[in-house]
């Protein structure tokens, strides 16, 4: 039985992760009062994507054709490593949060160095942002996950779940506002509003565009699935470690259903969470994101002064 | 064959093997080949030898003292090889084997410039310094030891003495080291007035009966004596322009061992001989480490010199082995003995780390310079398609000094947030803010590392060249190469088998003096590294192995899928316009976004000159220029203030010279007459 | 915030073309069928590129007036996408100007295949009204090889929409 | 009114601070010269005593070859070397004025006599010789201050080597043999070395008064 759970833990996030994207795009069609494109038109997308030949600069070294795969492995490991439906293996070796971050650390310096391959304007400016967001971002990232683990005395994200699961209602202050820093890290690691619009078609204002301006065929696929990938990564993380009820510890059919039912649920209300953003504010400028950032690493600061 | 040869032999052995290689190299000075050959050779063997002297000691233990006691009272030749020397012994033996091997062609294009001699004998002379300095036992044997090695670097640091900011950064070097070492004696003769005697192990028996007054001073003193040589924050001026001035492979040796012998006497002096640290002691160098880590980090993101930029960093690596030391101390004195054995172990492996990746980013960046014959980032671009391996090796180096997994900066930095983590869950709020500040300043030095080190290989390595002297360049020569593939191979190896590695260390703290029965902090069974408290767990085999594996899978599966699908190669795309080379990022382009950031630290300048056709025809200009400056703030703040109050001072007291004679005797004749009168009271 | 939720869900759906509404039907028909096309031929996602080559902006209008709430041919699985390389059609307006020329060709060659070129509008038919002029190379057949051409000066986004499906039937004839 | 050893020891004591305190007034620098061979006379009979109390013939020998390079050779050098052949116009002007001169020596040896020095008191019993060796100490160094000539000044120092071998034979320090080989061989080469000094600025400088050195020193 477990094995049927191992299985479900590892090819979950990369067959759901396209179906999230399209249900986002239809949301924000909606507020666009369009009729928007089937939420399946994602899996449509990439099927294409990998049908079609490709075209790669001269210019380009070995960095820029072996990026777009260490970035889908690496999103398929950290997928397969975070609670998602069951908290089964608590002793995952990989799913100790400051490995989770340095492994998203290592997916953007590789996406940043291909961005910057190439030689073109935009993708050069692309990796230059993304890796000051990036820099920034971190501190907020570690902060939000570190203030649970002392809560949960253990820094595995499955014990987390665990020991929070069973959580009285009444100390949930402090982890109300971690969970609002770990949204802003959320929306700026995977390139929303107000850090960075995914649907631009303006070069200057792209941060995570940019760098794949270059890729086309089967490597854009790879990197627009593996950007799928890192943003249910998030969603996954911020609904089943802020919220872990609904996460099985039985292994039998019933139980996994259910829990898979409540994931996506947990993960649909997040995505319209995040759709409602896009549609309400605007992008913000780019030299007012780092005070967004420290003040989501002050909030998790404060915290953790709170839980300890 | 290995136990034969005891661990003083092979010690004594390097330490000759050194010797006559730096004579040898001044007498073969005139037949440039036959010095590099001999100088680095010998060095090679000795390094060997002290190899196996580090590895005995580390593994079977044997630890060893040999007193030559000499005729000057209180000078005895004591060396006492204990782990903790060993280890750093194994360090400057690793480092100094390779950058040797890769100085054996790195140092061909000084052949017809300079006298190769003179570098074979003071780089010898250097490491014998080197070694010297971490096992000698007695106060007055290691000043003397420790001036030998700070003079052999400045000599090397003013080799290329063509350049004329080079002998500037030299004497610059000569001053600060040698204020330092001025500190340092004031630490040792406070310690000789109250003590009585300057050998460690006579300090460390009766250092009970040190006044209070007595043990804060030393501190403090040896806190700066050290501090300058290891470059922490206030005192850092020096090594950025001196590490650039050296030759690659020595200033490879100087920023990633030299400065460790700061971090050797602070671990020896504090942790081990003043055992009874104060909590204050610990803050303080906890908020150095965090001021040396996120400002080197900030700094090295201003540089467009390469090798500057990896100087800044060691100064910001120091602040993270800073960050070890100071949690240590401060569970010493909340005598915490398991989490300050653990802060110990993560400052120690941080500190190998840092000499490996730190060698091989010098080691690439020394191969660089010597095909370009340039130092400046703006002038590469597109090195990888000339200069492959260098390009992969130094990616390897700017992965593991970045911390980011499969290299060893991961795990060490992992070590020091574990430390970190158990410093916050301390009781004292004080104490857990500070530990929370540690905590945030190592999280963004993290970050922005990272965004450093793609600057400094994106800006260097990738899309096209930007000037034309890069297209003459070709891959470096094998002994380069084979430097820097052990290297980077080494970086691999110490981030695969971290639990391994961290047990060793382990053994080493537990060697000192205060840590004897601690142990049990963490269960590393080769595969996974655990901490015993349960709270982290981490296996650094495992997330290479499967990394490996998925890319592995996922390249053949879509090569499966996809394999009927052409590659066409074409120019990049950039809306059509022609592209030139000058349209891709340059590195101050790439940070200028992170400075305006954090321009309240930086204080970044930008002055715009503009040179018009004619005079009073304001339309059409002849020239434009911009010039982006970042304001040195220790220069304009600290240093020049006390420089001119050095100065005035100094003519004030000129007026003593009046030139008559009679007068000075005068002088003499006051200074004897009020010290009769002082004495016979 | 709560003003511009209330305006959204206020205003009526209506604004979308329900075929009975307008009796736009071909639109809807023209949109189904194309549906189907695309989905069968590049299987439910086409990318466009749109390139002015000089043109007078009429065309652009109504290119960008296929994407607003009425016409929406995002819905049938057809999105404007920022780069060539990740674009499957190519839509040019405007008869190619001297300095465009040279960008027109390395857009062509940035474009990975299967591609198709479409000329929209007279002026990238055969230069239109500023034919033989000094400025302009007369259409874009002239410079890079063109597959269809969607007359109009400016073609309205229902001619446009059902060129498309001529387009992709067109296609699937010469697949077969 | 046979007088015994201690008292001729004292009495000699006495006639080396004289000459010490004459050294400051006399004018003519042949005088001067005089003085210190009557001085290092002294010395040399108290290094003889010694030699007697602790009979090594060494000692005898030392105090010999001492009475012929002070006596005979130093003032040799410094007459005829010196004062006839470059006919040097000596000038004794000194800062201080006779009367100050006096006062001043007058303060060293009071300061000496004070109680800062009763201290000393514990090293030997007769201990009025020690304080007189102290006190020509201190006024030979002051008759370098004191003089502008650099002859004089040659002399002063001469005269503070006698006055501190006195002081370490009155301290009760045993004069080995050995240390007054090492001083006369030291003063054998000093004189050589300051006549030839001597020499050299008289040519450069025309005159051997020190205060025409003063514009040497670099602004």
């Amino acid at each position: 039985m477990a094995i049927i759970i191992w299985i479900i833990q590892l090819i979950l996030v990369p067959i759901l992760s396209p179906l999230f994207l399209g249900v986002i795009r239809k949301i924000k069609a909606h507020f666009q009062n369009r009729v928007g494109a089937s939420i399946f038109k994602p899996y449509r997308d990439l099927w294409k994507l990998f049908h079609k030949d490709e075209v790669i600069s001269e210019d380009a070294s070995w960095i820029f054709r072996f990026t777009p795969y260490l970035i889908f492995t690496i999103t398929i490991v950290l997928g397969a490593s975070i609670p998602l439906f069951s908290n089964l293996f608590s002793n995952n070796l990989l799913s100790d949060f400051l490995t989770v971050v340095y492994l998203v650390a290592l997916s953007t310096f590789f996406l940043a160095l291909a961005g910057i391959d190439v030689g073109s304007a935009f993708g050069g400016f692309g990796s230059s942002r993304e890796m000051t967001l990036a820099a920034l971002t971190e501190g907020g990232f570690i902060f939000s996950l570190l203030a649970l683990s002392f809560l949960a005395h253990s820094t595995n994200l499955f014990s987390i779940t665990k020991t929070i699961s069973n959580f009285s209602l009444f100390d949930f202050m402090p982890i109300i506002l971690v969970f609002i820093s770990f949204m802003i890290v959320m929306l700026c690691e995977t390139a929303h509003f107000p850090f960075d619009n995914p649907a631009t078609h303006l070069e200057l204002t792209m941060v995570h565009e940019a760098m794949i301006l270059e890729y086309s065929g089967k490597r854009l696929a790879l990197i627009e699935w593996a950007a799928a990938n890192k943003f249910l990564i998030f969603l996954s993380l911020g609904a089943n470690m802020f919220f872990p009820w609904g996460l099985t510890a039985q292994a039998d059919i019933w139980s996994i259903v259910l829990a898979l039912v409540v994931f996506s649920v947990k993960i649909l209300i997040l995505t319209t969470f995040v759709a409602i953003l896009e549609s309400s504010i605007a992008k913000f400028r780019f030299f007012r994101l780092p005070d967004l950032l420290f003040t989501a690493f002050v909030l998790s600061a404060m915290a953790i002064l709170l839980i300890l | 064959m290995f136990n034969l040869i005891s661990t003083q032999f092979s010690f004594f052995l390097a330490l000759l093997l050194l010797a006559i290689g730096a004579i040898g190299s001044l007498i073969f000075a005139k037949k440039d080949w036959l010095a590099n050959l001999w100088g680095n050779g010998l060095a090679i063997l000795a390094s060997v030898s002290g190899l196996v002297a580090a590895v005995k000691v580390l593994f079977f233990g044997e630890s060893f003292t040999y007193v030559i006691n000499s005729t000057l009272p209180n000078l005895s030749f004591s060396f006492m090889v204990d782990k903790l020397s060993a280890f750093f012994i194994f360090i400057i033996s690793l480092i100094a084997l390779l950058a040797s091997i890769y100085g054996l062609s790195y140092v061909k294009h000084f052949y017809k410039k300079y006298n190769l001699g003179v570098l074979g004998f003071f780089y010898n002379i250097f490491l014998a310094g080197m070694l010297f300095v971490v096992s000698a036992h007695n106060g007055f044997f290691f000043l003397i030891v420790w001036e030998v090695m700070s003079l052999a670097s400045y000599f090397l640091v003013i080799f290329e003495n063509k350049e004329k900011n080079n002998i500037k950064a030299g004497s610059l070097y000569f001053i600060m080291t040698h204020v330092g070492t001025a500190f340092i004696m004031l630490a040792f003769l406070l310690l000789y007035k109250t003590i009585g005697s300057l050998d460690f192990n006579v300090i460390k028996e009766n250092i009970g009966h040190m006044s209070l007054l007595s043990k804060n001073l030393v501190f403090i003193f040896s806190l700066i004596g050290f501090g300058i040589k290891a470059g922490i924050i206030p005192f850092h001026i020096w090594l950025p322009s001196a590490h650039p001035a050296a030759p690659t492979h020595v200033s490879a040796l100087m920023s990633g061992v030299m400065i460790k012998t700061g971090i050797y006497m602070f671990i020896r002096l504090f942790v081990e001989i003043l055992s009874g640290t104060e909590l204050w002691w610990g803050v303080l160098i906890l908020i150095i480490g965090i001021f040396s880590s996120l400002l080197g980090v900030l700094y090295a993101l201003t540089e467009h010199d390469i090798k500057r930029l990896l100087a800044f960093h060691s100064i910001e690596n120091i602040g993270i082995i800073l960050l070890g030391v100071g949690s240590a101390m401060i569970f010493l004195s909340l005598n915490l003995k398991t989490m300050a054995t653990l802060s110990l172990v993560a400052a120690l492996f941080h500190t190998l780390n840092h000499a490996t990746f730190k060698a091989l980013l010098f080691m690439g960046a020394g191969s660089v310079i010597s095909q370009t014959h340039t130092r400046n980032i703006e002038e590469y671009g597109g090195l990888i398609k000339f200069m492959p391996q260098t390009a992969f090796y130094f990616l390897i180096g700017s992965l593991a000094i970045s911390a980011l997994p499969p290299f060893n900066g991961f795990f060490s930095e992992w070590l020091t947030f574990q430390t970190i983590f158990n410093g916050i869950q301390i009781s004292d709020i004080f104490i857990k803010s500070i530990f929370i500040l540690a905590a945030g300043g190592l999280a963004f030095t993290g970050g922005l590392a990272a965004a450093c080190f793609v600057k400094a290989f994106g800006a260097t390595f990738l899309a096209r060249p930007r000037n034309e002297k890069v297209l003459q360049t070709k891959e470096s020569s094998f002994s380069m190469r084979f430097g820097m593939g052990v290297l980077a191979f080494t970086t691999l190896i110490l981030g695969i088998f971290a639990g391994v590695v961290s047990k060793i260390i382990l053994g080493v703290v537990n060697n000192l003096n205060g840590f004897q029965q601690i142990s049990g902090i963490f269960s590393g069974q080769g595969k996974t590294f655990e901490l015993s408290n349960g709270f982290a767990i981490v296996s650094t085999p495992m997330i290479f192995l499967i990394l490996l594996v998925v890319l592995f899978l996922v390249y053949w599966i879509v090569k499966i899928l996809t394999n009927k699908r052409k590659v066409k190669i074409g120019c990049t795309w950039d809306c059509g316009t022609k592209l030139e080379p000058r349209m891709e990022i340059t590195a101050t382009g790439f940070a200028r976004s992170i400075i305006m950031i954090f321009k309240g630290v930086l204080k970044p300048s930008k002055k715009f000159e503009v040179e018009y056709q004619d005079a009073d025809m304001r339309y059409f200009t002849k020239s434009r220029n911009i010039k982006l400056e970042i304001a040195d703030i220790y220069q304009v703040y600290f240093y020049q203030p006390l420089y001119n109050l050095v100065i005035s001072f100094s003519s004030y007291v000129k007026r003593i010279q009046n030139g008559i004679l009679n007068a000075y005797v005068a002088y003499i004749f006051l200074i004897l007459l009020i010290l009769l009168l002082t004495f016979s009271f | 915030m709560y003003k511009l939720y209330s305006k959204i869900f206020s205003t009526p759906k209506t604004v979308i073309p329900v075929n009975t509404l307008f009796g736009d039907e071909n639109v809807e028909i023209i949109g189904k069928k194309l549906q189907k096309k695309i989905q069968k031929l590049f299987n439910g996602s086409l990318a466009i590129r749109e390139i002015d080559t000089g043109s007078t902006n009429a065309c652009e209008h109504e290119l960008t007036a296929l994407g607003n709430a009425y016409y929406d041919i995002e819905r049938f699985g057809i999105s404007f996408v920022a780069s060539p390389r990740h674009a499957d059609m190519l839509m040019v307006t405007g008869p190619v100007s001297r300095n465009m020329r040279e960008a027109l060709i390395k857009t062509y060659e940035a474009t990975p295949d299967p591609k198709i070129i479409v000329a929209v509008g007279d002026d990238a038919i055969d230069g239109g009204i500023f034919r033989d002029s000094y400025a302009v190379l007369d259409g874009v057949d002239k410079v890079i090889p063109v597959d269809f051409k969607i007359p109009g000066d400016p073609p309205s986004p229902k001619t446009i929409l059902c060129y498309l499906l001529k387009i992709l039937e067109a296609i699937e004839e010469k697949n077969k | 009114m046979i007088l015994t050893l201690l008292q001729i020891i004292f009495f000699l004591e006495v006639l080396m601070f004289l000459t010490a305190v004459f050294m400051h007034l006399v004018h003519k620098n042949s005088s001067l010269i005089l003085l210190y061979q009557l001085q290092s006379l002294i010395v040399i009979i108290f290094v003889f005593s010694s030699a007697i109390k602790i009979s090594s013939i060494l000692l005898i020998f030392v105090a010999i070859l001492m009475f012929i390079v002070k006596v005979i050779i130093a003032p040799y050098f410094f007459n005829n070397k010196l004062i006839k052949n470059n006919q040097f116009k000596f000038s004794s002007s000194t800062y201080l004025n006779a009367p100050l001169t006096l006062l001043v020596i007058a303060a060293l040896t009071g300061l000496v006599y004070s109680h800062y020095f009763k201290s000393l008191t514990i090293l030997v019993k007769d201990v009025d010789n020690l304080f007189l060796a102290l006190a020509t100490i201190l006024i030979s160094i002051f008759l370098l201050i004191n003089r502008k000539g650099v002859l004089s000044q040659m002399v002063g120092i001469l005269s503070l080597e006698n006055a501190i071998v006195s002081f370490a034979f009155f301290s009760g320090l045993e004069v080995t043999p050995n240390m007054q080989i090492g001083i006369i061989f030291d003063l054998l080469i000093w004189i050589i070395i300051v006549s030839i000094l001597a020499t050299m600025i008289n040519e450069k400088f025309g005159t051997l008064d020190s205060t025409v050195m003063n514009n040497l020193r670099e602004e």
